[in-house]
């Protein structure tokens, strides 16, 4: 993503997608974005959530909401 | 043989709980002794909702004129009313017996007591299950010497089944129930005043939408009475006469008396089986549970919002957490109220004066409806208003206007999922809609004003 | 004296660019050859918005007797529809124009035309911006042979001025224009017949809802030729003759053409600029700017979506690039869409065909308006269908019905904020609502229908 190389904060434009993140104690700056002009969709934070349940072992977390 | 839930009362709460436990894999019998829907749907939400629309009609058709339309109005034909309500209610009633049957709900006709726990009893029979789900419902309340005798003082049942338009009706309560049937009446033409001993019609809403109601309500020609309590009310040979605590009287033809209504949880066996009860409704806990193990409560029994959705949710939380979903327990602020007079009042998430309470610093923005091209068109007054914690999300919207309800599920979206007004600004609404006031209030709220005028 | 930004055309998308662009504290000036507020405000959304409100009226009035009330309906008349439809426009034309003036924007009265780089003359006089901001618009389109007379075969510019209700009319295209004005004329209570040359009417939207517009439509006695070509139309003494390529002809008392609009484009020196135009529309990327650094280009001009809010989208989204706010593009996919005939029509998202194109695999859940307490009190049928990605978020909701138009704001936030099924069903939404029907669709979605019949 080259326009979105000079981020000042991450986008996300879906409350929902911010909070999905926070429920997984995801840090937005440190999620790739896949959306036009750095903006980070669904399943940019999925895909983190993913990566950290792989990487940290835990078992498969809940996406559902709470 | 035990069912997995007994669930006692077939209202908008009882009925919604027995299909989700049944969608479950749950055997459900509903015992229900009079019809199945209750309260909402034959003698509240969908009857009232049929007279509005009429009421609705009878008003469009008196002023057509103003939209190029040459017409008469005649008069209201009350039995057509009926008619077209009857109609109205008897379709939704088929509908949701399928609905039970369909899911294989066993549907039990007849009176129930708690005998004990787990223990329905319906005359000789008893019905056990593993859980037991009480939603008996609430019935109309009425003031203390202020005898209800269905001819001149009257309550919303007795509204629905009028025989003729009186010419002036006096409402004993500026709630939800009476700011709805006062609008009927008006638009049906009767003379009506309203009696509030608040100092606000709609006393639960944010003031600046109920003082938007009253003046809308003055200028339809109703009148109120706010902050006085009634004293007494005498039956005369053609009418009533009531006096106010502040000296003065009010005559009408009727007496409606809509000082809200009472969870029916008497001579049941409730308090028998040790289930704890705070003026007159059932105690609960976050999930419906009673203070007895097992046993659930739910809709208009329980001190939480008496409305049919409320109901539903309720219903469907219980199901859920019987079956062992761990369901997550209901914000409450986060459910949408409507009141569908003319005009409609709608709000959703907490008010300024909760706010304050809870020392939240809040930013709030105003959008006036004459800014909005669809309610002029319309020809509706009122505003959206729209409360943000301040450098966060939306708590709270609040809505006055013709046809304004169906907006209040945006508010309600946007409410519980913690939007920030940001993340509804970017999204600019459909042109020419009403729902755009609520575009602009996002818009205005994260700095980007679009149609607002300052 | 440069300008920040020199806007061509006083329509939505220009208006809406210039304000924005003076709230970011940019200068401006807006070029206006007619009214500010184009086509929007004077000769589409607006004034047809409230032509389809006496509409509304029409029709209530006529069939008030199935709800109650006893009226005669006496016929239209027209100058009255037109002083309210008046009544409107200068309304809202004066609130933009106010909007404008508090904002600091310059305007100037004149036809513009592009000079050169950054260069707007009108007449003798030249506007230097930084930047230029196309916004001129489109205009009714006809097709080869076919002339617009203005007395027998029109376009919708003179249905606004109408003098009289014709007894019958044929309209040529069965896009959102020619399905809004069909259903004026019908309500007025003229002889409708609608030719379009695709399969089906609104031939963008998702099949099952052009197909209940139809059924609706056949009802209502609407008469339409689809998947039929026009060929030619001759006109008589008293009318005009429409012969179809399958050799079929039609005659009615007026033609209106509504087969589109095409950006206004020519003749004010922009391909002369080196302005990239295709088929008549400017072409843009995805901030709006043409081919020539500096200059922009929106609103109808350019081959998006011909919808006021959209304009407004696109003027935003430019004024906050030249501030250099960086805003994401626009999903037009998210843009929502709706025809406010009776019934409405509404869209947001993508249709089933779009998503087999593409390749996603969705599910689909159609709630019926039958089992929807409120949409049958107020007399209509039609549906709510929600397209969902398999196991994630919601990707279109389609709907038909009165007064549906309003939902589809719920279906704009479920949309572009990726919602899944389960996070709107577990909002139990307002009872009686409309959008009760969406909520419905997404527990059945979800797996957990309510009001669902199997
Ligand atoms: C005039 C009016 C208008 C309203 N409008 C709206 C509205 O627009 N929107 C909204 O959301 N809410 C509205 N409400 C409120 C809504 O009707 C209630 O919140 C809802 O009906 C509560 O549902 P429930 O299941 O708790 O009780 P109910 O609907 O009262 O049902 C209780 C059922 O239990 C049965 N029952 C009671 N005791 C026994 C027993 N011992 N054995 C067997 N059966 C028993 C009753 O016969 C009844 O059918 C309105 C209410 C009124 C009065
Ligand atoms: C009958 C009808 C109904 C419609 N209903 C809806 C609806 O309900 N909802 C909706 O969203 N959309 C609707 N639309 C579409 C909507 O009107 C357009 O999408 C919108 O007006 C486009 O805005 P714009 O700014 O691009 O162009 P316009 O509104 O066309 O404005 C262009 C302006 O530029 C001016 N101009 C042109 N050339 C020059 C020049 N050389 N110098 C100076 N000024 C110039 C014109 O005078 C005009 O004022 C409708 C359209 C029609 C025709």
């Amino acid at each position: 993503q080259p326009a979105a190389a000079v981020r000042h904060a991450p986008r996300v434009i879906s409350p929902l997608v911010r909070k999905l993140a926070r429920d997984h104690g995801l840090d937005l700056t440190a999620i790739t974005p896949t959306g036009p002009r750095g903006v980070i969709l669904r399943r940019d934070v999925e895909q983190a959530i993913a990566t950290t349940a792989g990487k940290t072992a835990e078992t498969a977390m809940d996406t559902t909401p709470k | 043989m035990a069912y997995d839930i007994v669930v006692l009362g077939g209202g908008s709460g009882g009925y919604a709980c027995a299909l989700r436990a049944a969608e479950l894999g749950k055997s459900v019998v509903l015992i229900e002794k009079d019809k199945i829907g209750g309260t909402c749907l034959h003698r509240g939400c969908i009857p009232t909702k049929a007279l509005l629309h009429s009421a609705e009609v009878a008003d469009e058709t008196r002023e057509s004129e103003s939209f190029g339309v040459k017409a008469r109005f005649d008069g209201i034909d009350v039995q057509g009313v009926h008619a077209f309500k009857d109609k109205i209610v008897t379709r939704a009633w088929k509908g949701v017996q399928g609905l039970l049957k369909g899911a294989g709900v066993t549907i039990v006709e007849g009176e129930g007591r708690l005998a004990g726990p787990g223990r329905i009893q319906v005359g000789s029979e008893v019905y056990e299950g593993r859980n037991v789900v009480l939603a008996t419902g609430s019935a109309p309340k009425t003031l203390p010497g202020l005898e209800i005798d269905g001819e001149r003082v009257i309550t919303s049942e007795h509204t629905l089944k009028m025989d003729r338009v009186p010419t002036s009706v006096i409402v004993l309560g500026g709630g939800v129930i009476g700011v709805e049937l006062a609008s009927v009446y008006r638009s049906f033409g009767a003379e009506v005043t309203i009696v509030e001993a608040l100092p606000h019609l709609l006393p639960t809403e944010e003031e600046s939408s109920s003082k938007l109601l009253e003046r809308a309500f003055r200028r339809r020609g109703i009148k109120y009475e706010l902050g006085v309590f009634f004293d007494s009310a005498k039956t005369t040979e053609t009418g009533v006469v009531v006096t106010l605590a502040n000296g003065k009287t009010l005559d009408a033809e009727l007496l409606l008396v809509a000082v809200g209504r009472g969870a029916v949880s008497a001579g049941m066996g409730f308090e028998e089986q040790g289930i704890a009860i705070e003026r007159g409704a059932v105690v609960v806990d976050e999930h419906c549970q009673t203070s007895v193990p097992g046993v659930y409560a739910i809709g208009d029994l329980i001190p939480t919002l008496q409305l049919a959705h409320a109901g539903f949710a309720e219903g469907i939380m219980v199901a859920e957490h019987i079956a062992g979903l761990n369901p997550p327990p209901i914000d409450y602020a986060g459910v949408p109220r409507i009141t569908y007079s003319d005009p409609e009042v709608a709000s959703v998430g907490i008010t300024s004066a909760q706010a304050a309470e809870r020392g939240i610093e809040i930013v709030e923005q105003v959008y006036d409806l004459a800014g909005n091209p669809k309610s002029q068109i319309l020809g509706t007054a009122g505003a959206v208003k729209v409360l943000a914690q301040k450098d966060g999300p939306v708590v709270g919207v609040h809505m006055v206007g013709r046809r304004i309800g169906e907006l209040v599920t945006e508010g309600q979206l946007i409410y519980n999922w913690e939007a920030l007004p940001a993340e509804v600004a970017q999204l600019i609404h459909a042109h020419p809609t009403q729902s755009e006031a609520v575009g602009e209030a996002m818009l205005a709220l994260a700095g980007k004003p679009l149609h607002v005028h300052n």
